[in-house]
């Protein structure tokens, strides 16, 4: 088949790219259009596997590409690779782009892709080792996936540092090695690519010409692939399921969920949040031994309370539909550290939440609202603004309800919420509530990092400025051991162990509560094949086989 | 004019008991800003030295055309504008002078009845409250006291008591100037400046309020400055006479005299071009139609402000402005063409 | 008239100076961070390092200035350079404002998306006028009439219910239902031929219409009542007794008079179109000055709205004073000096 | 020349004290479409005040086997994709709506009128005070909001508590952002009033500043500024919709007009009900007030009375 | 009834009613006016305010507002055409060409946006079907004829920038534009002061003699009157009460009103009266049907008949008609002829 054949294929992103240079923005939706161009020497496919892209083989221990005391890698690029402008992709590429990204002023947003590096050095024009400082049992960050792919050197030679900023072209017309190039690009708006003929991959991509266009929200997006096939591709379409169902029945779409780690859950602040305790609000006050207690958070049977009166199936169906899971995890994928030891949550239990909290001596009061010592179980319970979300908020305020929980609802624009503003009282880290609640999840496929987030370091609080990864300001020295002892274990089966016994401590305490586990939704249209959805990498993962049916 | 040290024109010789009102050299320059930095770039001049002598229960008429500055010198003289110069003397009472609030305390002295009955009367009031509205301000009548008292009034000028309730549209235009008078008269006034009471009327209510004032000057012996510039009702009303001409008194003197044996062509023009009601003796008579129109009083003609229009102007009027001459008892001229 | 006019220009500059800190300073209280929006996978030093790179760690008074140096002085140097090839100073090291979302110049963006803006907002805005200009005339002099009672009750619907509502509804009939219309604005489409004339017209016409309503329903208000002030007025009688027909008579004589004030009003409005409209431009994707706008401040994007607002302060003021003179010039009577 | 205004010989009628607010009432009663936007009006805000009861269904009630429902005998609006009543969530949401409406036009207006009247009334402020509604047109909006609610809301919230703490935390910023034109427009009249003869004779008899503002120049400019309140209730109806969609605004728990019209268009396909009557009530409501601004004015002009 | 079988006539009223619908009732402003002017005449209008004066004139036009104005009755023959019959088409080939008009306020009759040279060469450019040149040319003439100074420069003027009386004199000058027959001039120097009507007056009678059109001109100043007409017509509340040549009626008034209007004027000659007569009461209620004499109320010399019947004109002597059961002259009821 000839390349380009296919014409024109529409790609409607509601949250249009503002830039086509993934190190200064690390938004997904910058990180996704740049990945058509720009690419990795790894990437996962939808299942969360890896596959060798720019690499000739993915190096392992067993092939030797690993060394043993697994402290460097050594990548093998394919031959023959050539840039869109016709030169040549070398080793001296990757070398670049990891001076560029580690570079303290580029402001490189994914400079934690290259962290603990030594140095990463171009054995041969076609050879790559990368050298860390500790030993990495997964040595697979720099260069794999949509967050760090190399970029031309000779483009970008002169952008780096603080001149990175000014590089306009250069940002917003990088040259790749991938099926497209970019021809025309307006910051939030529509970017045009045209089939980069000299792609490696014979008949690809199918498209001539693709049309990245931006703006409007989700369900409008939604409705341009499913009711008006304006489009043929839309992305991130977080809407109300029956609106999805409904717009399908015109049976021009097809709706897809890819699913990876992302999980919506509730944390709950083991601290207290009382205005009135000034600098010690939702502050985390003392080692181990937790010396600004939440009031009633703190008690886990409210804690397991609170799980248990959730119908985290109610939530699936009003607010995900086919998109959601009922989530009893943290770490809910890969699959092979999903845990099953915590079911428990899968099925509502009111009446048992309301035995434990009888139990634990929280009696209803007049209204209906459970006490004890002047306690009132009254919780503020706070998210960023967005309708799914609101509905969630409001469900689980009508079953908190049933257990003697009285709730006050509070959503906050995302720009606030997620913001980090160490300003504002309304950010998620400062957390100046009882439960909020959103989505984590983590890039790639190793858990390690994103588990090392809730050890005692990581507590969120006033000397880090609130940078800490630890929301609920959860803290165990046990979990913290676990974390340790992970970061050294190269064995993948101990490793799937000690994840899982993390996760597990982390839900039996109820340190978060979990509920739903999402993916990512996306529209096509009928008249294309190819898109497969994919939560660990770019969802145009493998658009240069995209094609008209 | 500037004749501080003689004695000031209007002073009627003959009565010497203490003059009410005393304007000395009184000025009222409008600024006309322009340029950049709105720096000041000239004076509308509408009273440019005016004196003149006013005695108790006296009716002084101030005639002239229209834009000449009669308005304008009667809100100087209640200081409803803060006069440029001069002095105004109530009852010995330097006016210029006083603080705003002894000012405002003495303001139920001096009246004005206003020259447009429409506008002068807030249409959202009812005429009660109009009339009453200055004895809130002044007095402490209250209740059943004040509503008498504005009975009263409305009686006094001969309105209907019980139309308290009613707003100024519902009257006719010398109703309306009646509820004015009426309100100007709630404080006792001793002096009250009438500003073209009846130009807005209509020829049968003109009469109607023109009687009333006269009445009522008789009754609580009023002192009136009566502006108008319709010469037929101030030589009625009037026995003196002030004629003004761009913001200056050109000729002063009792009515009759005037009427007969006016001196400054400005008068003589004026009078001649009221019409008489009385077809033959109009056919005949000789008139003295003025050409062209007021000077603007940001740029008065040097000397004479009239020998613009003046039939007799000579050189010497563009020269220098004249100064007022006594020609007999209490008549005064300010021409250089009379002696 | 020229002094007053400089004059006038004179006073804006404290007024607008004060205008920008103030601008200034409530985006930088403001509690979004442009970090905001990144994936919460990117973690807490990589924020702070992102934050420094923009420069955001320094005080907020060296910020400002920067930027107002930028604004008043860089900035338009480089529109010298570039449109008229005069070069003043180091050209190499002068730094512009630069968008942190995209790390491109802000005023390439604003001069990037001002096209479709003036488009579709300033269309609609024509139509507007040329819609409500007719209809205010009509109900002015046939008041109370039946056409009048309905004009008044479509004019009182068309502000109370809000734009995102008639696009969505507009969308859901034309687009959906009977795929007359395009649903996404194509700001790439380049009118090169007949064809592609058709088709910007046809992706015009909802958002152009939804806007033009909105518009068309407030201005026929103003219309109307500035008709009625002329129709009773004498000189109204006068032209009709020279003979003057009634269409004459109401073209010539009233409608001089009252578009007075509704030319002022027009005036007035026009800054308003470069501020976009927000919501219909991202009901049909038009991705105009309006979207910019919320996107910059939603990820806090302080430079982009600040030079957003303040140019669009800029426009207020200046369109006040050509509202003033605008005034002057239809109106003799009027004079300034 | 004035011409004589019909004049019916005062003698013969009015013997008995007339009260101003009767005269305005009989006025007012004449205007049709006043009439009918009061009655409209009344019955909204009785429906909305005295409905809930009587519909009994609480508005947060969540029945998850009956979402997305038409018009049925136990929801007579049917229900929204969580299982909301949507008339129970009308009825709640106008009274907010309704509120909010009011209170901030009302805010609007008297910061409006205020501004107007000193700008326009006392010289040496006309200059700052236009200035200062030139810098209030052309600030940001959002951030403004933003700012606002970071730095007010929590002592707000201690203060009067969480729901009425947002909904003066609200009111105000709507009514503090939306003056501007109220105040240009009664600056203006202020301007032409006090060169009115009627005011320099109030001057003449000594009335105190204060009282000539009161007494004269505001029952005189009374016909823009009810038309601002009008629209200014209009406006406020739907900025508080844009607030709460943009996070800004009222709990989620909170049902308003605006939010529910918002949130409903997403599944105007689905069930057309729950935005259709959003829609038409704010329609309804902006238009009857309307009318009953337009009927007011007329009333309150004693030259329309008695016609 | 008077119809003077003259052929000289230009104008013949018959029986013109004129009635206004309002929200309180029907205002009965001219209830039935009759009369003739003849070629070169000047008939004088005089009466208090409101008494119908210029509805009258209106009436004869068309220029009332209408509605609330209605026509219910009568004929106005002019150039052989009723005009109260008469169409549009036909009534605007007559205004401003035929008749012309000057109206009661000269600050209001000019439309402020347009220049003096406009407004004057309008009704010339559509009467007359001049050129534009030409109009101007005839323009500059017709300020000249009625003394504006510099007249060439001055059309492109706006009314503001001249004083009353000119504007006034150029309102003149556009009645005179088409040579009309019939000049109808309401209340042209009331609003201005007494130089300048003296001004004016002056320029009517040199244009009448000029000119040799025929005049209508109402007023309720009785000084002027008696200065300019060679007729004159007095009405009260819609009805003509008296019409007599000029000296006769000011030597001799026939009916009460008259009378007593002459007396409350104040002398410029002789001696000074004591008090001012006045005329009591006010004027009647038009909302009712006129039955009886309406002056019959505020009449001193009024009797039983007077509340029962309403007088109608009466040929009583040479050139004097009156309106009146009282024999004024003779102090008893008049003997009914
Ligand atoms: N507040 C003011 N500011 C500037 N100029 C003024 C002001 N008031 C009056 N003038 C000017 O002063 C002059 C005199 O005006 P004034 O009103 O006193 O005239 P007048 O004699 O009362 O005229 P009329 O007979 O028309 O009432 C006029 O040229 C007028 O334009
Ligand atoms: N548009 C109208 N609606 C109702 N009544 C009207 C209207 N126009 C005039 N009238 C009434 O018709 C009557 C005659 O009015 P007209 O204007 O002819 O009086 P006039 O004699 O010209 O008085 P003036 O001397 O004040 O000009 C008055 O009673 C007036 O109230
Ligand atoms: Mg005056
Ligand atoms: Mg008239």
């Amino acid at each position: 088949a000839e390349r380009g054949r296919d014409g024109e294929l529409r790609l409607l992103y509601w949250q249009a790219p503002s830039t086509m240079m993934p190190y200064l923005s690390g938004g997904t939706k910058e990180l996704e259009a740049s990945s058509v161009v720009i690419e990795p020497l790894a990437r996962y496919d939808n299942d969360g596997k890896m596959h060798p892209w720019l690499a000739e083989e993915i190096p392992t221990v067993a092939n030797g590409g690993v060394s043993e005391d697994l402290k460097s890698i050594t990548w093998k690029i394919k031959p023959g690779i050539k840039w869109s402008d016709g030169s040549e992709l070398t080793s001296a590429d990757a070398v670049f782009t990891y001076e560029y990204c580690s570079h303290p002023d580029t402001g490189c947003t994914s400079s934690n892709y290259f962290n603990d590096i030594v140095s990463v050095d171009a054995l041969d024009p076609h050879t790559i080792q990368i050298n860390f400082t500790v030993a990495k049992p997964f040595p697979y960050a720099p260069f794999v996936g949509y967050n760090a792919p190399i970029m031309q050197k000779a483009q970008f030679d002169g952008c780096i540092g603080a001149k990175a900023q000014e590089c306009t072209e250069q940002n917003f017309y990088p040259i790749g090695t991938g099926p497209f190039k970019v021809v025309d690009f307006k910051p939030n708006d529509v970017i045009v690519f045209e089939a980069n003929e000299l792609y490696r991959e014979e008949g690809q991509p199918a498209f001539s010409k693709l049309l990245f266009k931006g703006g409007g929200d989700a369900t409008s997006a939604a409705r341009s692939v499913l009711e008006t096939s304006e489009m043929h591709y839309a992305w991130n379409l977080q809407v109300e399921p029956e609106i999805l169902t409904k717009m399908a029945e015109a049976g021009k779409g097809t709706i897809i969920a890819g699913f990876g780690t992302s999980v919506e859950r509730l944390m709950g602040n083991f601290t207290n949040p009382d205005p009135d305790l000034g600098d010690d609000r939702a502050e985390y006050l003392g080692g181990n031994n937790n010396r600004n207690p939440h009031p009633f958070l703190s008690d886990y049977a409210v804690r397991r309370a609170l799980s248990l009166a959730i119908d985290r199936q109610i939530l699936v169906d009003a607010g995900y539909g086919s998109a959601g899971k009922v989530g009893c995890n943290v770490l809910p994928a890969p699959a092979i550290y999903a845990s099953n030891a915590n079911d428990e949550c899968k099925t509502q239990n009111v009446d048992e939440a309301n035995r434990i909290l009888d139990e634990a001596g929280w009696v209803r009061g007049s209204d209906g609202v459970r006490e004890k010592n002047g306690v009132r179980l009254s919780i503020l319970y706070q998210t960023s603004t967005n309708s799914v979300r609101q509905g969630t908020q409001a469900f689980i305020k009508e079953m908190w309800k049933a257990i003697g929980v009285e709730t006050e609802l509070r959503n906050l624009s995302a720009s606030v919420f997620f913001g980090g503003d160490p300003g504002s009282p309304d950010t998620y880290q400062k957390f100046y509530a009882d439960i909020e609640m959103y989505t984590n999840n983590f890039s790639g496929t190793d858990p390690e990092t994103y588990m090392a987030n809730w050890t005692c370091k990581q507590v969120s609080r006033r000397a880090n400025t609130w940078g800490g990864g630890n929301m609920p300001r959860w803290c165990n020295p046990d979990y913290d051991a676990l974390s340790a002892e992970m970061s050294t274990t190269a064995d993948l089966d101990d490793r799937i162990r000690l994840a899982k016994a993390m996760n597990d401590m982390l839900m039996q305490d109820y340190a978060m509560i979990p509920l739903v586990h999402r993916g990512g939704v996306s529209a096509f249209s009928n008249v294309i094949e190819g898109p497969r959805g994919n939560e660990w990498d770019s969802e145009l993962w493998n658009i240069a086989e995209w094609h008209l049916r | 004019m500037q004749l501080a040290n003689e004695k000031t024109p209007g002073m009627s010789d003959a009565n010497s008991s203490k003059p009410l009102l005393r304007l000395k050299n009184v000025k009222q320059h409008f600024p006309i800003t322009a340029g950049l930095l709105r720096r000041q770039a000239g004076m509308i001049k509408a009273v440019d030295g005016v004196d003149f002598d006013l005695m108790p229960q006296e009716n002084l008429g101030l005639v002239g055309e229209s834009g000449c500055g009669k308005t304008t010198l009667g809100r100087t003289i209640l200081h409803l504008y803060r006069p440029t110069e001069g002095q105004i003397l109530f009852k010995d009472v330097n006016l210029t002078q006083l603080k705003p609030s002894a000012l405002r305390a003495l303001r139920p002295k001096m009246q004005m009845i206003f020259q447009d009955p429409q506008d002068s009367l807030n249409p959202r009031m009812t005429v009660g409250s109009i009339i009453a509205e200055p004895l809130d301000e002044h007095s402490t009548l209250k209740g059943k006291d004040r509503s008498n008292r504005v009975e009263e009034l409305l009686d006094a000028v001969g309105l209907n008591p019980r139309y308290t309730n009613r707003y100024p549209h519902e009257f006719s235009g010398g109703q309306r100037q009646r509820i004015g008078i009426a309100r100007a008269l709630g404080l006792n006034p001793e002096f009250i400046i009438c500003d073209e009471p009846i130009a807005a009327l209509d020829v049968s209510i003109q009469a109607q309020v023109v009687n009333l004032l006269e009445d009522l000057q008789e009754k609580l012996g009023l002192t009136y400055l009566f502006i108008s510039h319709d010469l037929g009702m101030i030589r009625h009303i009037s026995k003196r006479v002030a004629v003004m001409y761009l913001g200056k008194i050109v000729e002063l003197g009792p009515a009759h005299e005037l009427y007969s044996r006016s001196r400054h062509p400005y008068t003589k023009a004026l009078l001649s071009a009221v019409p008489l009601h009385n077809p033959g003796r109009e056919a005949k008579r000789e008139r003295i139609i003025l050409t062209g129109d007021v000077p603007s009083p940001a740029n008065p003609p040097s000397g004479c402000p009239f020998r613009t229009r003046c039939p007799i102007a000579e050189t010497r009027c563009a020269n220098s402005m004249p100064q007022p001459k006594k020609l007999s008892l209490g008549h005064w001229v300010a021409c250089h063409l009379v002696d | 008239m020229i002094q007053y006019i400089i004059r006038r220009l004179l006073a804006a500059i404290p007024t607008l100076l004060v205008i920008s800190f103030v601008i200034f300073a409530i985006l930088d209280l403001a509690p979004s961070d442009p970090t905001g929006n990144l994936p919460m996978t990117v973690p807490s030093e990589v924020r702070e390092k992102i934050r420094t790179s923009l420069g955001l760690d320094q005080p907020m008074h060296i910020r400002y200035y920067k930027w107002l140096v930028q604004f008043v002085v860089n900035e338009p140097l480089n529109i010298l350079q570039h449109s008229f090839g005069v070069t003043v100073g180091d050209a190499e090291n002068r730094t512009r404002i630069l968008s942190w979302a995209t790390r491109s110049p802000v005023i390439d963006l604003i001069v990037e998306r001002t096209p479709q803006t003036l488009w579709v907002v300033g269309l609609s805005f024509l139509f507007g006028i040329l819609i409500a200009i007719p209809i205010g005339i009509v109900q002015a002099y046939r008041q109370y009439s039946l056409f009048d009672q309905i004009g008044t009750f479509v004019a009182m619907l068309g502000f109370s219910v809000p734009t995102f509502f008639t696009g969505v509804v507009a969308i859901i009939v034309f687009s959906v239902q009977l795929k007359w219309f395009p649903m996404i604005y194509d700001t790439t489409l380049e009118i090169t031929s007949w064809n592609n004339f058709v088709l910007q017209v046809k992706q015009m016409i909802m958002p152009v219409t939804v806007l033009a309503f909105y518009q068309a329903s407030q201005l026929s208000r103003f219309m109307r009542a500035a008709i009625l002030d002329n129709l009773n007025l004498d000189y109204v009688r006068t032209a009709r007794s020279k003979g003057r027909s009634e269409s004459a008579v109401l073209m010539i004589h009233v409608l001089r008079n009252s578009l007075i004030p509704i030319v002022t009003l027009i005036a007035l409005g026009i800054p308003t179109i470069f501020g976009g409209a927000i919501i219909t431009e991202q009901i049909f994707r038009v991705n105009g000055l309006g979207q910019l706008l919320i996107i910059a401040i939603e990820g806090a994007d302080i430079p982009t709205v600040q030079t957003l607002t303040f140019l669009f302060a800029i426009l207020i003021v200046l369109f006040n004073l050509i509202a003033d003179v605008l005034y002057g010039m239809l109106d003799p009577r009027i004079r300034y000096d | 020349m004035n011409t004589q205004t019909t004049s019916i010989d005062p003698a013969v009628i009015d013997t008995e004290h007339r009260s101003m607010w009767t005269d305005v009432w009989r006025q007012f009663r004449k205007h049709k479409g006043a009439l009918v936007g009061v009655f409209v009006f009344a019955f909204i805000v009785i429906a909305v005040f005295v409905g809930p009861p009587i519909h009994g269904v609480d508005p947060n009630a969540i029945d998850f086997r009956a979402r997305n429902l038409g018009p049925e005998w136990a929801h007579p609006l049917g229900t929204d994709n969580i299982g909301h009543d949507t008339l129970a969530q009308m009825l709640a949401g106008g009274q907010v709506s309704l509120a909010v409406g009011l209170s901030a036009a009302l805010i609007a207006l008297i910061l409006g009128t205020l501004i107007g009247v000193l700008a326009g009334f006392v010289k040496s402020l006309d200059g700052p005070l236009m200035r200062l509604t030139d810098v209030f047109l052309s600030l940001p909006l959002l951030p403004l909001l933003l700012v606002s609610i970071m730095l007010f809301r929590d002592t707000l919230r201690a203060a009067f508590g969480p729901e009425t703490g947002i909904f003066l935390l609200i009111v105000g910023l709507i009514g503090v952002t939306s003056w501007m034109h109220t105040a240009r427009i009664v600056r203006g009249d202020v301007l032409s009033i006090k060169e009115r003869e009627f005011v320099t004779a109030a001057y003449s008899i000594g009335t105190r500043r204060y009282r000539i503002v009161f007494r004269h120049i505001l029952p005189n400019i009374l016909s823009p500024i009810m038309v601002s309140a009008t629209l200014g209730i209009a406006n406020a109806i739907i900025t508080e919709s844009a607030l709460s969609f943009l996070g800004l605004g009222f709990p989620p728990d909170f049902p308003t007009w605006g939010r529910l019209l918002y949130d409903g268009t997403n599944f105007i396909q689905i069930t057309p009900s729950r935005v259709i009557w959003p829609g038409v009530f704010i329609a309804l409501t902006v238009l009857s007030v309307n009318y009953i601004g337009d009927g007011l004015r007329d009333a309150l002009d004693p030259r329309l009375r008695g016609r | 009834m008077l119809s003077n079988p003259d052929s000289d006539v230009v104008l013949s009223v018959t029986d013109v009613v004129t009635q206004f619908d309002t929200a309180d009732g029907r205002v009965h402003a001219v209830n039935g006016v009759s009369f003739d002017v003849r070629e070169g005449e000047l008939l004088g209008v005089v009466g208090e305010s409101g008494c119908g004066k210029t509805v009258t004139m209106m009436s004869l036009v068309k220029l009332l507002p209408m509605p609330p104005g209605k026509i219910v009755g009568g004929s106005a023959l002019f150039d052989g055409q009723d005009l109260i019959q008469a169409d549009s088409d036909a009534l605007k080939k007559i205004r401003g060409g035929k008749i012309g008009f000057i109206f009661q306020d000269p600050m209001t009759s000019l439309n402020p946006v347009l220049t003096v040279g406009y407004q004057l060469t309008e009704a010339l450019r559509l009467h007359k079907n001049s050129s534009k040149s030409a109009a101007r040319k005839r323009a500059v003439e017709l300020l000249e004829l009625v003394g504006i100074p510099m007249a060439k420069d001055r059309l492109d003027d706006y009314p503001h920038q001249f004083s009353g009386g000119m504007r006034q004199r150029v309102m003149i000058a556009i009645a005179l534009s088409c040579d009309p027959k019939l000049l109808i001039a309401d209340e042209p120097t009331t609003a201005l002061d007494v130089t300048i009507q003296a001004q004016i007056l002056d320029l009517i009678q040199i244009l009448r003699k000029e000119l040799g059109m025929a005049i209508i001109w109402v007023t309720h100043d009785l000084g002027v009157v008696a200065n300019l007409a060679d007729r004159v017509m007095v009405m009260y509340s819609g009805f003509i009460v008296e019409r007599a040549d000029v000296e006769k009626l000011y030597s001799t008034p026939k009916h009460p009103y008259t009378h007593a209007l002459l007396r409350t004027l104040p002398q410029m000659e002789g001696e000074r009266a004591q008090r001012l007569e006045s005329i009591e009461g006010q004027p009647p209620d038009q909302l009712l049907q006129p039955e009886s004499c309406p002056f019959s109320p505020r009449c001193v010399y009024s009797f039983e008949r007077c509340t029962r019947e309403n007088p109608f004109l009466e040929f009583v002597s040479e050139g004097h008609e009156v309106a009146c059961w009282w024999d004024l002259e003779n102090d008893r009821p008049r003997e009914v002829s």
